[in-house]
């Protein structure tokens, strides 16, 4: 007979319980009639004020740039710590050798990948998508090149130096960014309420420094996860 | 104006920089000079220095008679010990007896609780160090055990004045309105209470005898001074205790053979005679008690210095290693008929005013008898020590060095100083600005002080065989630290808990989250 | 005007140029890291100086106006970590320009985040800026933890980061949970919309905020990462995590939950009892615990946890009196701790390790380290006129002031227990050896002026606040204003 | 809409109940990703208002959905990834020091 998991039940007891009470809360919140008094405000003025059609991108690159900031630096750091921890070995991963088609097919594709990228970049405050979006097909188009081409084939071209380079620049580039609204006049990130160039909503050229913002974070975004992966996956 | 303990405290500081023997010593006695004219040329009863600590107005210097007194007696026996320990005070024990001597004499002078607190944890920090040594496991031991029974005690205090404070929003240095029984542990623990005695023996009998020599005359009086500033009660029960440790002293003592064990438990017993002088109502007793407190540092320094001597020229510190020393130290065999006949309240002797006072302020039959016990007992118990030292012949140890002309001069110093002031009951009551009805040297008084000692002296042949020396460990287990054991198991397995599991952790972490919310639900 | 958005930007921009400078020339890292450092300095400086005519100051970003997007404020409560992010920044870069020997470039990468992060935590008015703050903190521990890269130290930052996350992961819930029911992030504008839901809602709320935060500042059982974090980690991380990265979990937290429920709510429903009991509990087990160290920085990490057990008995005071002495002790413990982590570290030097029992002797090697470690040490303890007495008294007379006899008494009691193993350490620096030949052998330490002068400097103010704590105390003594009034904050910030 | 709670819950649960009850280290670290995507669950869900489109307003429209709890939840994603990331790297040093991905294993710090 199999003895009984004293931890397994007293795990599954406590993980019960907890539950029940976030259920309990859940429900008990969800019940209140909430004046989504912030949310009403963006949707009804976000257009007129900030120029973008995309309100998420609104909240990200203008009432809320402060946490894209914060965020933006979150993947820096964990970007440099995961570089600092994982030093450079030669990488011997993936040892698969895919057949020429495969190989053919993903040249085929990169391009396109780059040209979706740059568009959802690009549009971010037209259309869903923006920098992060943008960002994270970049560091598909890495991780897709290193699986096909090989680890060697990546770092030849783009190594974690280089990388960490254009993160920085994306990084600082987004700071100058802020910094614009203070010249302007504001205070730091400020964008549309300082007047800086709104522009006819819906247009490509609105949301006065939010498309900026968008390459920037997307710079940032792209290498940032690029280099993770390419640390990570330097195994010895 | 500067509080008279702070040339000390100063000298120490300079002392930090001055590092050749000589010119320390010279330091420490200049400081000690100038801090005995300082008691004696500054005004009376005058606040005189204020500090702040937060916006609590400290008073830093206030003298008034009775702390005047005990500085006198606390600057001079420093000198004395300066003269005693001339050749065996080493450099850095001459900067930690400045911090102690100083912080001692300090105290007195203080009429805030705050800097109260800080010169009693000073001078356990002082004795902290002075105790300590490098190398010695044992004196390490001795130190770490003195420090912790005296934070204590200072703790307690330190509560009791906060709780003091929260009541009467003032922090001067008065009898509390709330917490006085804090008060009373952290004070019983300095002075010696039975029960809290451990470290005097503990401490005084392990130490290098020039500091217990010195030590010895501080610690535990500053606790009686605190008796007399703080513990203010309307029943006499507090003379009750002194008298149960005037007796338990003696009990405790007369079983032992090792010299300065011997001498500190007669330190807790003598401490019982000043609580009882303290804790009677009457001026006359009051006095008395702090009048004992003078002479009682004068003979146990004598008395100190009587052991510290017999331990520099044989090398042996217990009864039953001694004997027959009479002829190879005279002046030692002299200075401890002194101090035996001091201490045992004998007429003409240092010790017998001040009984005499104590005696002549009591006003129940049960503390007189009590007291008259307690005489015949230390009698007893330090005709023991000159016989088994001095005149019986089992042993018959060789000197080993010669005592240096120094402490030799300090012991003739402290004697001479003992028969000027017990010949001399006028001075004393100029000293205390009192005229007391007593006739010092009436028949019955002087009876009634020959008593005890004649006694014990009929006495002894009959119990010599009981109390007999034997040979003995200077460390037992005591209550205090069979708790500290107790309790470092129960860290051990606080420790244990602790086995670098991350799931075991997290499972904390989260049963955590769970009893709180448990709670949340139940109690709501 | 900008000046609270540049002590975030300052670091920031450092960060990000680091990289750059990593890149083309090493040379000016250290120049750099030690001119933002400055420069934050003096702002917070600026602040504590001016503090009458400049604050309370508040600075919307993105020139929105208040109640639409982030907020940062400074107010009286913020210049409680301001006065130990002032001491701490410089003084904590200074002591590791020689002790960080490998990767700098990412050391103070690292170090800078951290300040970034602890200057965002103490500054934002914004609950969900506050959780982005938070993990860029707990992300920089995490790596400095790793730093060394010794078994030890992967390992503590591993359980670290477990830790940490889980606990994350409810604090998110508790900000997602305010913002559902108030439909704001704002701090200043939740108060009102919270006090509608039911009682148990807003305790399960408080429950979720207390653990999330509780891991970061290691209140006992959440505290099991602390001490083993400790032990394999550079000395300027051990004293930024006790000075400063804890306080400010702790801080926030505090301020999280007398703005947004308000001491009203917490007094009725038992919360600052649990909190006070709970207080108690940790200091008493943080002091025992430390009693079976052998490992100096593990014991220092103990007792850190016990003191950070008399904070929380202060703050759970619910008084201005409480607040203000658990206030000082934040900041006082942040020195006394930080000055004893640097001596420690000077003292490791020559002893080559953190083991008690190799540690003996040091006191012939390093008589003037070992004085100043004596000292800060009696000053833990709180043996006047050092500052840690100061602490203990305003923390002791703010507990018997709101009638709190028998938690007075645990802490007198915590302190007896913290001499034990205080004492330990004394003796075993200055225990000697019988023969002379290990002193003679003994390695000549010689310390740099920069490894000397953390130290120093920061057991001069220890004394200095021991005899004059009125400094600090003038400094402290509006903020429980901004805590207890939620009216005030709203004012600020909304100007109404 | 109300249904999704009890997913939530259960999503949590579950994730804790992995990281309790697993060894390998990268199972527990699986686990934590499943709490941590049940929270961004909770940020969708609480922004879903029904028959609201998404807010991107090319023109008027009468209900969108809430905003804001979604650029938050892509904040949360970032993060997230970012303590996944650094998770996933300590594992390796470990396995590569301790030679065991076994958590209870990994106890060197203890006492």
């Amino acid at each position: 007979m199999k003895k009984i998991n004293f931890d397994k039940v007293f795990s599954f007891i406590l993980v019960s319980l907890l539950g029940l009470f976030i259920m309990k809360v859940l429900y008990s919140v969800a019940g209140e009639e909430a004046a989504r008094f912030t949310a009403d405000h963006y949707i009804s003025y976000g257009v007129d004020e900030t120029g973008a059609i995309n309100i998420i991108t609104a909240i990200l690159f203008d009432y809320r740039a402060f946490d894209t900031l914060g965020e933006a630096t979150v993947i820096f750091t964990a970007a440099s710590v995961v570089a600092l921890l994982l030093p450079r070995h030669e990488a011997s991963m993936l040892k698969t050798e895919f057949t020429p088609v495969v190989q053919q097919s993903i040249a085929f594709i990169l391009p396109f990948l780059w040209i979706i990228s740059i568009f959802l970049i690009s549009y971010g405050h037209l259309s869903p998508g923006g920098g992060f979006s943008g960002g994270v097909i970049i560091s598909a188009m890495s991780i897709l090149i290193i699986f096909t081409y090989g680890y060697r084939y990546m770092t030849r071209r783009f190594n974690v130096k280089k990388l960490s380079l254009i993160e920085d620049i994306g990084a600082l580039a987004f700071l100058t960014i802020g910094l614009a609204g203070i010249i302007a006049g504001g205070t730091f990130l400020a964008n549309s309420q300082v007047g800086i160039y709104p522009g006819p909503p819906g247009e490509l050229l609105s949301g006065g420094l939010m498309p900026l913002s968008n390459f920037a974070v997307a710079a940032k975004v792209g290498t940032g996860l690029s280099v993770i992966f390419l640390s990570l996956a330097r195994e010895d | 104006m500067l509080n008279p303990g702070f040339p000390l405290l100063l000298a120490a500081l300079l002392g930090l920089i001055l590092k050749a023997r000589k010119i320390r010593y010279f330091l420490t006695a200049g400081a000690l000079i100038i801090s005995l004219i300082l008691m004696f040329a500054l005004p009376q009863d005058k606040i005189l220095t204020t500090a702040s600590f937060f916006d609590l107005e400290l008073i830093l210097n206030y003298i008034s008679l009775t702390s005047r007194n005990i500085g006198l007696i606390f600057g001079l026996f420093a000198l004395l010990v300066l003269v005693y320990g001339y050749s065996l005070l080493s450099l850095a024990s001459l900067n930690l007896l400045n911090i102690f001597v100083g912080s001692s004499i300090a105290i007195l002078f203080v009429g805030d609780y705050i800097s109260f607190f800080f010169f009693w944890e000073l001078i356990s920090v002082a004795a902290f160090f002075l105790i300590y040594d490098k190398v010695e496991e044992k004196l390490r031991y001795t130190a770490e055990y003195y420090i912790i029974i005296h934070v204590l005690g200072g703790l307690s205090l330190l509560f009791g004045i906060l709780l003091n404070y929260n009541f009467t929003g003032e922090i001067i240095l008065a009898p509390p309105e709330a917490g006085l029984l804090f008060f009373i542990f952290g004070i019983a623990i300095k002075l010696g209470f039975l029960g809290f005695h451990v470290w005097i023996p503990k401490t005084y009998a392990a130490i290098p005898f020039q500091l217990a020599v010195l030590m010895a005359a501080y610690t535990s009086k500053v606790g009686v001074y605190a008796l007399y500033r703080i513990v203010e009660l309307e029943t006499n029960i507090v003379a009750y205790f002194g008298l149960l440790n005037a007796l338990g002293g003696i009990l405790l003592a007369i079983f032992h053979s090792h010299l300065r064990i011997i001498i500190s438990y007669s330190i807790i017993s003598q401490i019982g005679y000043m609580i009882v002088g303290i804790g009677l109502s009457s001026q006359i007793a009051v006095t008395g008690g702090l009048f004992h407190l003078i002479n009682h540092i004068l003979y146990k320094g004598l008395l100190f210095m009587m052991a510290g001597t017999i331990c520099y020229s044989t090398g042996f510190e217990n009864l039953s290693d001694l004997g027959n020393l009479w002829k190879k130290t005279p002046l030692t065999f002299l200075a401890g008929i002194i101090a035996t006949l001091s201490i045992a309240g004998f007429p003409f002797f240092n010790g017998y005013l001040s009984k005499a006072l104590i005696k002549a302020g009591i006003d129940s039959q049960l503390l007189y008898y009590g007291l008259q016990l307690a005489g015949v007992g230390t009698s007893l118990l330090f005709i023991k020590v000159l016989y088994f030292a001095f005149l019986s012949k089992n042993n018959d140890p060789d000197i080993v060095k010669i005592p240096p002309l120094s402490m030799k001069l300090g012991m003739v110093l402290i004697s001479a100083f003992m028969m000027l002031t017990a010949w001399n009951p006028a001075a004393v009551e100029r000293l205390f600005q009192i005229s007391p009805d007593v006739a010092y040297f009436s028949s019955s008084s002087i009876l009634s002080g020959v008593l005890p000692f004649i006694t014990a002296l009929l006495l002894f042949p009959l119990l010599k065989k009981y109390i007999s020396p034997h040979p003995e460990k200077v460390f037992q287990r005591d209550f205090f630290s069979k708790l500290g054991y107790s309790f470092i198991n129960l860290d051990k397995k606080i420790s244990q808990i602790h086995s670098g599991d991350l799931i075991r952790y997290l499972s904390w972490s989260l049963l955590a989250l769970l009893v709180l919310l448990l709670i949340f639900l139940l109690a709501g | 005007m900008h000046l609270p958005i540049l002590l975030i930007l300052i670091p920031l921009f450092t960060v990000f140029s680091l990289g750059l400078f990593a890149f083309f020339s090493k040379k000016y890292i250290i120049p750099l890291v030690f001119t933002s450092s400055l420069a934050s300095t003096a702002i917070i400086f600026y602040f504590i100086f001016n503090r009458e005519t400049r604050l309370p100051f508040s600075y919307n970003l993105g020139s929105w106006q208040p109640d639409l997007a982030i907020n940062i404020l400074v107010d009286h409560y913020t210049l409680v970590i301001f006065a130990a992010m002032g001491l701490m920044i410089l003084l904590s870069v200074i002591y590791s320009l020689t002790e960080i020997t490998r990767n700098k470039a990412k050391f103070y990468l690292l170090l800078n985040v951290l300040f970034v992060g602890i200057a965002g935590m103490v500054m934002t008015a914004d609950l969900f800026n506050f959780y982005v703050f938070f993990e860029i903190t707990s992300i920089s521990s995490y790596a400095l933890v790793a730093y060394n890269d010794k078994d030890i130290s992967l390992e503590a930052a591993f359980k670290y980061l477990m830790l940490g996350t889980v606990s994350a992961v409810f604090l998110l819930l508790a900000i997602i949970l305010t913002y559902m029911a108030t439909g704001t992030l704002n701090m200043v504008l939740i108060p009102e919309r919270l006090g509608n839901l039911p009682v148990l809602t807003r305790q399960i709320l408080i429950a979720f905020y207390l653990i999330g935060l509780g891991v970061k500042f290691a209140i006992v059982p959440l505290h099991t990462w602390l001490p083993d974090a400790y032990v394999g980690v550079p000395i300027t991380y051990n004293v930024l995590s006790s000075a400063l990265i804890i306080k400010t979990q702790f801080f926030v937290l505090m301020r999280i939950l007398y703005i947004l429920f308000g001491l009203n709510f917490l007094q009725d429903n038992m919360i600052t009892t649990i909190l006070l009991v709970w207080g108690i509990f940790s200091m008493l087990f943080g002091h025992a615990a430390a009693f079976q160290q052998n490992n100096l920085k593990r014991l220092l990490g103990y007792s850190t946890i016990a003191q950070m057990g008399y904070v929380i008995i202060a703050f759970s005071l619910g008084t201005p009196a409480g607040i203000v002495a658990g206030s000082f002790h934040m900041v006082n413990h942040g020195i006394m701790k930080g000055a004893v982590f640097f001596a420690a570290g000077n003292l490791h030097k020559a002893a080559g390790s953190y083991q008690l029992n190799k540690m003996q002797g040091l006191a012939d090697i390093m008589p003037k380290t070992s004085l100043i470690f004596v000292l800060l040490l009696l000053s833990m303890v709180g043996i006047p006129p050092l500052s840690g007495f100061a602490s203990k008294w305003l923390i002791l007379e703010a507990a018997l002031e709101a009638g709190y006899l028998l938690p007075g008494f645990m802490i007198i009691l915590g302190s007896f227990l913290s001499l034990g193993y205080y004492l330990s350490i004394i003796i075993n620096i200055y225990t000697g050896e019988k023969d002379l030949s290990k002193k003679s052998s003994a390695r000549a330490v010689g310390l740099k002026i920069n490894e000397i002068l953390p130290a120093a400097a920061l057991t001069a103010v220890c004394i200095i606040l021991g005899l004059y704590p009125a400094i600090l105390t003038g400094l402290i003594d509006r903020a429980p204003e901004f805590l207890l009034e939620q009216l005030n904050y709203i004012n600020i910030i909304i100007g109404g | 809409m109300i249904l999704v709670f009890p997913a939530i819950a259960i999503l949590i649960s579950m994730g804790i109940y992995a990281v309790l009850t697993q060894k390998n280290m990268i199972r527990i670290i699986i686990g934590i990703s499943i709490v941590e995507s049940a929270i961004i669950l909770l940020l969708g869900a609480i922004s879903y208002i029904p028959d609201g489109v998404a807010p991107i307003l090319d023109q008027p429209y009468d209900t969108v959905v809430d905003p804001l709890p979604q650029a938050l939840g892509l904040t949360a994603v970032v993060i997230n990834a970012s303590t996944t990331a650094i998770m996933l790297a300590l594992v390796i040093k470990l396995y590569n020091r301790y030679q065991t991905l076994d958590i209870h294993e990994i106890r060197k710090l203890r006492g």
